[in-house]
């Protein structure tokens, strides 16, 4: 009925490339949406939150993941700020955070700020180190931690994500903003074992 | 050098964006009597301690938190960082 | 090809023959060999000359130290200048250049200089080529010029790629000689997570330099074991080819990794890494360096350091020469002796300065102790010494030793001050260390072996204890003491010609003196003054030489004297290693709109606007020059409608319930009765009173505010709210975010704009003149439930729209109107048609907010409240700042319309005389107007607001071009603003 | 004595004994007309001045280290005066006159070099703040044009037309700009003030000013107390902590600058080269290394030494137009450290004190201004009033809402 429509493009159109130990994928169709603690309500937006999504409000440098459904992370990204990540589904993602968190937090959308890629395999860590400025040892970045940070000259949003079950290695989602993703994606792929 | 973020832990200090003096924290009262003088001094002049000196920090590529650093200027040696909010509150900035 | 000087063993491997090319002559050498090693080996002992004098230069030393023997490596855009020889590993295919030379390198014509010696000494220059004044540039410089610097730059553009990295541990051992192998390993057998570094591509240092026994084993199989094990554990990174460079803030290392520079180039593989290692604990083992003995003529190639002459012989397998010489201060001289003898090599003598020693002489070799060299005689390589006595030896190989100098570079990086040790004769670590840093062995003035070991162990466990770990009660390998008895002598008084001290920058004992004589007497002055240790070397061999003179002249002991201070980088490291991958278009990241691909595929014209890329124009078939496109564009905007992509506009989300009187804060006009769903213009003044930002804000529902940037201000307007909010109202309710990403947002300016969105805006949105006034905003959907916003606002001073879409539909939505809009014709705009539409309009862009101006200079001083408190109203007001007489913004226009303005033109009275007490302003911002077809500017003049209708000349000198306008009011195009309204 | 090559020759045949000391290192004097606290470059050339053009040689020099050993000793020896605001230009304009003059007038080649330096441009904008900034240095007199991309090509075929993120699109050029070996200017000036009577005390540290009633009247040091009619503090990058000693808070802050040098190399650049998207100047010295500079590393220090990302900051921007030097090797880098103000304009001014005098807030520009600097405040000492050039350097001009605000940055040091 609609003479227009608009269709959606996503950063960096689905790329993906593997190399020797290490595989780099956009990841599409997830949620990001920031979730920020009025002055004085943290308390209040922490049971909130696990009354409704079953999920603890993180610790700085980190992220949590819900109880009752394992695809919500909750990802602490700055002071009283988190990202609440979840697979999109029908129904505005805004409007669904909303009907979890009310009046608790102030609720803005970042799903359409930031290029998502993952990064993982055995030299995933080999690969991160010729451009992320974060120590990735598993006993100082393990599972779940996240970091904000500058890569290249961009900024950057990193956390370890569990490890592929087939002992696959390290595996890490990186965000970067969107406007910049094909400088992001140059970057990452300037290093070993990618060498573009 | 490294900054050990109150909630972070040790952060480059690449991440972050210098301001100055945390004096500048002490916004004069824009109504007192002799504001203009206050603003200036508040403004533009600098006690710039050969020392320990207090100053802010951003932490721009991080947290967006600002920070209050103490650190020896002669030596760069940091000993102590807080959050600024928490600071400003403690001296009693209100609104 | 004979490697006549090859005496076999070593830690080369002899079965695998590497050819190489110096100065066109192909040689062979084995891998395993540095170019130096493999030069001797060859009996090449010319390789270099020396900067100032052109004299013949030789191999000095076997490692990073050495100031003569630089050469140029590889070729064309591969070159690379003042490369050591005694570090640079031999491969196939390697071509290296002597440097530094007018004609051959065995006759050098500017070796005539050496003549001119007496004349050119020590700051010569200073004194003389001062007339005419005129002949600097023209004549004498030229001339100096000349002769300056010692390589040469290809000119291309470097052809190799490089990285940047980033490394963590708990500890960083810097060196693998006895001492940091040793604590690496006690570190490493503790769990402690340790990266050992070491400049030299074979791990060890003296070990395998050496023919001592550790662990009942050659000592350099010991390192390789040591090392084997390193290799093994999860814990420990090793890192060869690696130097330590710098020692920075709070353990924080610079490293350069030379990952592909010992194989033929077009490996593949980037040519060097620049890391930053991060450490909780360093322990500094850089071992020491030998130096030298000044006296008559020690600079001819043949003369070498004791310890390197024994280097070449134990780890490389190669005679420096057939007859050595020894010429020593100290005990460890003698040890190079044994090892000569003891691979067959003729000793001709050992001169030992000292009278007397407890060591036993190598069967059948002179000695003299007590005993000085005077002079050298052998005009391109060293064939006999001259003793005080007038005896002379024969000898193309004189090994002198003048003791050791621990390493204590990186312990100064953080202006840490050595101290005199009389007992080893050298300076030592100063007290004050970098935070964390410890120093182990013979940089820590421990020079024998077994000392060594300990002193690495017992670093090792300190760091082990110190980072909450169980030390363990290992000892150190078995390994002997060797003797290490040293003196202090410095300089043949007695010699016969000059006596250098620095040889790559010609400094002798004479330079010296002179320095001391003409008052150039602190240690700087003296190095200024010379130009000792200025060279590549840094004067690893021969600052020490420098001071002792410098001592004894001034009657004062070195400790006295004192030393300038080491500063990074230990050895030099190349500048494109320290940009690693930012360069050429990679220089910075590059931010792309959400309309870009759509742009580019209908051709248009990209700019830059800081990190944005933004379309420019777009031409069309026919158009010969963009002001066409322009002009175009700008007349199709105004007539009908056009759509340009503004997505670069900060954008942040304010909300809380404090969010408006937060907002009232930062803006210097009126925002405490902002209505929900309506936008106003801000503007935001710093703490000084000067304008920061301008922008629009919308109240989208009662504690929730969008607030627009400048392009350029996006992150400091943010950083900014974040200091007020944080640091100045921490109690405020208040969250902030940056949207500036999410949205996709394209202006919809023109007569027809609202009838172009009315097609594609869901129909239940009214947003009609009534229900959708000027300044309105809201949200609604598009093409079927894109949740949407619509701002009516307008920079081009048309009927216009903003309308945001999530990023994800931004390239879409471009199309889409395209598409909608074929029946008005829409037309796309750019950059420059925004600019020519706002100068019409008389709005202040980046160059009018240029961080100088006030709300008085914008004409904009009224909007500033007096009535309540916000950021930069009280300094807004200081009497120089409020002054009736200010320079104000105001429209300018071509007395004669066929004239082109020019920005950057400065306002000269007419008549008047252009000098800068005549200056009365400058044109800010320039265009052609289409609609008014004539050239329009914006500018500030002074007293602009009260001279309307006068005139007066921009003048622009650098172009030659004055030209008389008239003041007008900025607005030059629909004044009474009709357009917006309707 | 005289130096020339006529003094050269006959020094050479003489085995080079006759040379005498170039300034004299004599005791402290009990009172001075004038005191100079700092014998850095702008101390030096105010005591020089004060004794050559204001006939006052009662002055004393007072240095805590060794001359020189401030940031005339350890800076990127460019000179120019391609300044845009009023109160700058014309005073930097007599800067580089004076350089212009320099080695003939106190007997000394510190080589001058006027080898031009060139203002890269590279968008619109910039392009057009360049013409506006030509244009006020063509209306004080100084010289100025500006070069298209085709004419820079020329010039510097080795920077980077072709491959560039920020392409060059033109330049600004004042051929006048150049370099000076800096040391020189120190060792010229000394000697210079030395001759016309200047004592110049080295190791003489001022610990304390002698301030009664609101007049100041000389000093303490580490070598006795030291009287004076007028103290004059020219201690840039520790004018804070000195003048901390009066009682004073400056509108400035400490900062360090880095500073870069390469191994020699056979001469390449014609010139000064600044790059305009990014911090990088670069100029050739006559010994062939590669002299560059970059930001400050952006954060109050005293500590005389940098830190990494600046270093790799600086040498980004240096490939980004140059990268021919990639192969070069980077020899050697310290830090200074510098008086940021709170407008990047310096300070010449009486103080609130009678008696104590300020020459402050140098930013990293301090070099080029040492000979107009020390004139301008030799004016002041002796006349008690501005010199012509120097009126808007002021110290209450941030009360009275002038400031001298070159880049526009506002109060916020570490930005200009």
């Amino acid at each position: 009925m609609f003479d227009y429509k608009l269709s959606p493009k996503s950063p960096l159109d689905g790329f993906v490339l593997e190399a020797d130990g290490a595989r780099l994928r956009e990841i599409n169709g997830f949620a990001l949406i920031s979730i920020a603690a009025p002055h004085q309500g943290e308390g209040a937006l922490k049971s909130v939150l696990k009354n409704t999504l079953g999920i603890d409000l993180p610790k700085p440098g980190f992220s949590s993941r819900s109880e009752t459904t394992p695809d919500i992370t909750l990802m602490s990204v700055g002071h009283d700020q988190w990202f609440v990540r979840f697979l999109e589904t029908e129904k505005s993602s805004v409007e669904w955070v909303a009907d979890a968190v009310g009046n608790f937090a102030a609720i803005t959308d970042q799903s359409d700020s930031w290029t998502q890629i993952e990064l993982s395999g055995i030299s995933a860590r080999m690969s991160l180190e010729c451009v992320l400025p974060v120590d990735t040892d598993p006993s100082v970045f393990p599972e779940g931690a996240v970091s904000r940070t500058v890569l290249e000259h961009l900024g950057v949003i990193v956390t370890r994500q569990p490890n592929a079950a087939d002992g696959g290695g390290y595996c890490f989602l990186l965000l970067s903003p969107r406007s910049s993703a094909k400088s992001f994606l140059h970057a990452l792929t300037g290093s070993p074992p990618f060498h573009f | 050098m490294i900054i050990n973020h109150p909630l972070l832990g040790p952060r480059d200090a690449t991440e972050f964006s210098y301001l100055g003096d945390a004096s500048l924290m002490h916004r004069p009262e824009w109504q007192s009597d002799d504001a203009e003088n206050q603003f200036y001094e508040y403004q533009y002049l600098r006690d710039n301690k050969a020392g320990i000196h207090r100053e802010l920090w951003y932490h721009e590529q991080g947290d967006r938190s600002w920070l209050v650093v103490t650190r020896n200027t002669l030596t760069h040696e940091i000993s102590s960082v807080e959050l600024a909010s928490d600071v400003a509150r403690r001296e009693g900035r209100s609104r | 090809m004979t490697q006549k000087n090859r005496i076999g063993g070593g830690l080369i491997d002899q079965n695998r023959s590497v050819q190489f090319n110096f100065d066109g002559r192909l040689f062979e050498g084995y891998e395993g060999d540095t170019l130096a090693s493999a030069l001797l080996a060859n009996d090449v002992k010319l390789v270099g000359r020396s900067f100032k004098y052109h004299r013949p230069r030789g191999i000095f030393s076997a490692g990073s130290e050495e100031p003569s023997a630089l050469v140029t490596l590889r070729e064309g855009a591969y070159s690379e200048p003042n490369a050591r020889a005694t570090v640079t590993e031999i491969y196939d295919g390697l071509s290296a250049r002597s440097q530094n030379k007018f004609g051959s390198l065995n006759f050098d014509l500017m070796a005539i200089n050496d003549l001119l010696s007496p004349l050119l000494t020590a700051g010569f220059y200073y004194k003389t080529f001062m007339w005419p004044a005129v002949f600097w540039e023209k004549v004498y410089e030229p001339i100096i010029r000349q002769a300056a610097g010692l390589g040469k730059l290809s000119g291309a553009e470097d052809p190799d790629r490089y990285n940047k990295g980033f490394l963590y541990c708990d500890l960083l051992v810097i060196g693998t000689g006895p001492s940091g192998l040793m604590a690496a390993l006690t570190a490493a057998r503790a769990g402690l997570r340790v990266i050992v570094a070491d400049e030299d591509f074979r791990m060890g240092g003296r070990l395998n330099a050496e023919r001592y026994e550790v662990g009942e084993m050659p000592a350099a199989d010991w390192a390789a074991a040591t090392l084997a094990e390193f290799m093994s554990m999860d814990n420990v990174r090793v890192m060869s080819r690696t130097t330590i460079f710098g020692a920075y803030d709070h353990g924080i290392y610079g490293a350069l990794e030379r990952v592909s520079d010992h194989v033929a180039e077009g490996s593949g593989d980037v040519r060097q890494i620049a890391w930053r290692i991060y450490t909780k604990r360093a322990i500094l083992a850089a071992g020491s360096t030998e130096r030298s003995i000044a006296f008559g003529n020690n600079d001819r190639p043949g003369v070498m350091m004791a310890g390197s002459v024994r280097a070449y012989v134990n780890r490389w397998g190669v005679a420096p020469g057939k007859r050595v010489a020894i010429f020593t201060n100290n005990d460890d001289g003698w040890q190079t002796a044994y090892d000569l003898q003891g691979q067959g090599v003729e000793v001709s003598a050992i001169v030992d300065s000292r009278e007397q020693t407890t060591l036993l002489p190598p069967k059948g070799v002179r000695v003299v102790l007590g005993g000085r060299i005077v002079d050298t005689k052998g005009r391109l390589g060293l064939k006999k010494i001259i003793l005080s006595d007038g005896q002379d030896v024969a000898a193309d190989c004189l090994a002198v030793s003048g003791g050791w100098s621990p390493n204590v570079h990186l312990t100064c990086h953080q202006r840490g001050i050595p101290v005199w040790d009389d007992k080893i004769v050298g300076f030592v670590p100063g007290a004050t260390l970098p935070m964390g840093m410890a120093v182990a062995g013979a940089a820590n003035g421990v020079m024998t072996l077994n000392a060594c070991l300990q002193s690495g162990l017992d670093a090792g466990n300190s760091v082990v204890e110190a980072l909450g770990r169980t030390v363990s009660k290992s000892k150190t390998p078995k390994a002997q003491d060797e003797v290490s008895a040293a003196s202090a002598f410095w300089y043949v008084n007695e010699s016969k010609g000059r006596a250098w001290l620095d040889l790559q920058n010609d400094i002798t004992a004479k330079d010296v003196k002179l320095s001391y004589q003409e008052g150039f007497r602190s240690v700087e002055h003296l190095k200024r003054y010379t130009t000792i240790g200025m060279a590549t070397d840094q004067g690893k061999t021969s600052n020490i030489l420098g001071l002792a003179v410098m001592a004894e002249i001034s009657g004062k002991s070195i400790a006295e004297t004192g030393t300038t201070i080491f500063r990074p980088p230990y050895t030099p490291v190349s500048i494109a290693a320290l940009a690693g991958r930012s360069r050429g278009k990679d220089f910075r990241p590059a931010r792309l709109t959400p309309s870009h691909n759509w742009a580019a595929e209908q051709g248009a014209v990209f700019v830059n606007t800081g990190a944005w890329r933004r379309a420019q124009w777009f031409p069309k078939e026919g158009e010969t020059h963009w002001r066409q496109s322009v002009n175009r564009e700008v007349l199709a905007t105004r007539a009908s409608v056009g759509i340009c992509d503004v997505s670069t506009l900060g954008k942040i989300d304010i909300q809380g319930k404090d969010a408006t009187d937060f907002i009232n804060r930062v803006y210097a006009n009126a925002f405490a009765k902002l209505a929900i769903g309506k936008t106003r213009y801000g503007l935001m003044l710093r703490e000084d009173g000067l304008v920061m930002d301008d922008g629009t804000t919308a109240r989208l529902s009662e504690h929730h505010y969008l607030m627009t940037t400048t392009t350029a201000n996006a992150v400091s307007v943010f950083r900014h709210l974040e200091f007020c909010h944080q640091c100045l109202w921490p109690n405020l309710d208040v969250q902030l975010i940056s949207a500036t990403e999410q949205f996709a947002q394209i202006a919809v300016a023109g007569p027809n704009s609202r009838k172009l969105l009315e097609k594609i805006i869901d129909p239940e949105y009214d947003i009609s003149n009534d229900a959708f006034a000027f300044m309105a905003c809201g949200d609604i959907t598009v093409c079927g439930g894109i949740k949407s916003r619509l701002f009516r606002i307008s920079f081009s001073g048309e009927l216009a729209y903003e309308i945001a879409v999530p990023t994800r539909y931004g390239d879409s939505l471009m199309r889409v109107l395209m598409d909608a809009g074929d029946e008005f014709d829409v037309t796309p705009y750019g950059t420059e048609a925004l600019g020519v539409m706002r100068i019409e309009k008389g709005h202040a862009a980046g160059n009018e907010l240029n961080g100088q101006t006030t709300a008085l200079n914008l004409g904009l001083g009224k909007i500033v409240s007096r009535k309540k408190d916000c950021i930069g109203n009280i300094l807004s007001l200081r009497e120089e700042m409020v002054r009736n007489d200010g320079l104000r913004l105001v429209g300018f226009k071509p007395v004669d319309p066929a004239m082109s303005l020019n920005a950057g033109s400065h306002f000269i009275g007419v008549g008047a005389e252009a000098k800068t007490s005549n200056d009365q302003g400058w044109m800010s911002s320039v265009t052609y107007s289409p609609n008014l077809e004539t050239s329009i500017g914006l500018g500030f003049i002074k007293s602009g607001d009260q001279r309307m209708g006068e005139k007066v000349r921009a003048v622009d000198l650098v172009n030659n071009k004055s030209v008389e306008v008239e003041i007008t009011s900025p607005h030059f195009f629909d004044p009474e603003g009709g357009r917006l309204r309707v | 004595m005289r130096y020339s090559v006529l003094s050269l020759l006959k020094e050479a045949f003489n085995g080079n004994k006759g040379w005498k000391p170039a300034w004299r290192d004599p005791e402290p004097q009990a009172e001075y007309d004038v005191i100079i606290v700092g014998g850095g470059g702008h101390g030096l050339a105010t005591a020089y001045y004060l004794a050559r053009e204001f006939g006052i040689n009662r002055v004393a020099v007072l240095e805590k280290g060794w001359i020189g050993s401030g940031n005339v000793g350890r800076n990127t020896t460019i000179i120019r005066s391609n300044y845009l605001l009023d109160g700058n230009q014309p005073f930097y304009e007599q800067s580089l006159k004076l350089w212009e003059g320099l080695e003939q007038d106190f007997n000394y080649n510190a080589m001058v070099s006027q080898r031009g330096i060139i203002n890269l441009y590279h968008s619109d904008p910039q392009r057009d703040a360049f013409v506006r900034r030509a244009n006020s240095m063509r209306l004080s007199g100084a010289d100025a044009e500006i070069l298209n991309q085709n004419t820079i090509r020329e010039m510097c075929p080795f920077l980077d037309f072709d491959n560039a993120r920020f392409p060059i699109q033109g330049g600004l050029i004042q051929r006048r700009g150049g370099t000076v070996r800096h040391d020189a200017v120190a060792w010229g000036y000394a000697r210079g003030a030395d001759q016309r009577g200047v004592d110049i005390l080295q190791n003489c540290e001022v610990t304390d000013f002698i301030i009664e009633n609101g007049v100041c009247s000389g000093v303490e040091t580490n070598r006795g107390s030291i009287r004076a009619n007028k103290v004059g503090v020219a201690v840039a990058g520790s004018s804070g902590r000195v003048m901390a000693q009066a009682g004073m808070r400056l509108p400035i802050e400490t900062h360090v600058l880095q500073a870069f040098v390469s191994e020699g190399l056979k001469p390449v650049l014609p010139g000064v080269i600044t790059f305009g998207a990014g911090h990088f100047y670069v100029s050739q010295s006559d010994k062939g290394g590669l002299v560059f500079g970059g930001d400050i590393d952006g954060y109050n220090s005293y500590a005389q030494r940098g830190n990494l990302p600046v270093v790799e900051d600086v040498c980004e921007s240096g490939m980004a137009i140059m990268p021919m030097i990639g192969r070069s090797k980077l020899l050697r880098m310290w830090g200074g450290v510098m008086d940021m103000s709170m407008d990047g304009s310096p300070i010449i001014d009486k103080t609130p004190i009678d008696g104590l005098y300020l020459n402050a807030g140098w930013c990293y520009g301090g070099f080029k201004a040492t000979p107009a600097s020390g004139w301008c405040f030799a004016h002041l000492l002796a006349k008690d009033e501005p010199h012509k050039t120097a009126t808007k350097y002021r110290l209450d001009r941030f009360k009275r809402g002038a400031m001298v605000d070159e880049r526009g940055a506002g109060a916020q040091p570490n930005l200009h």
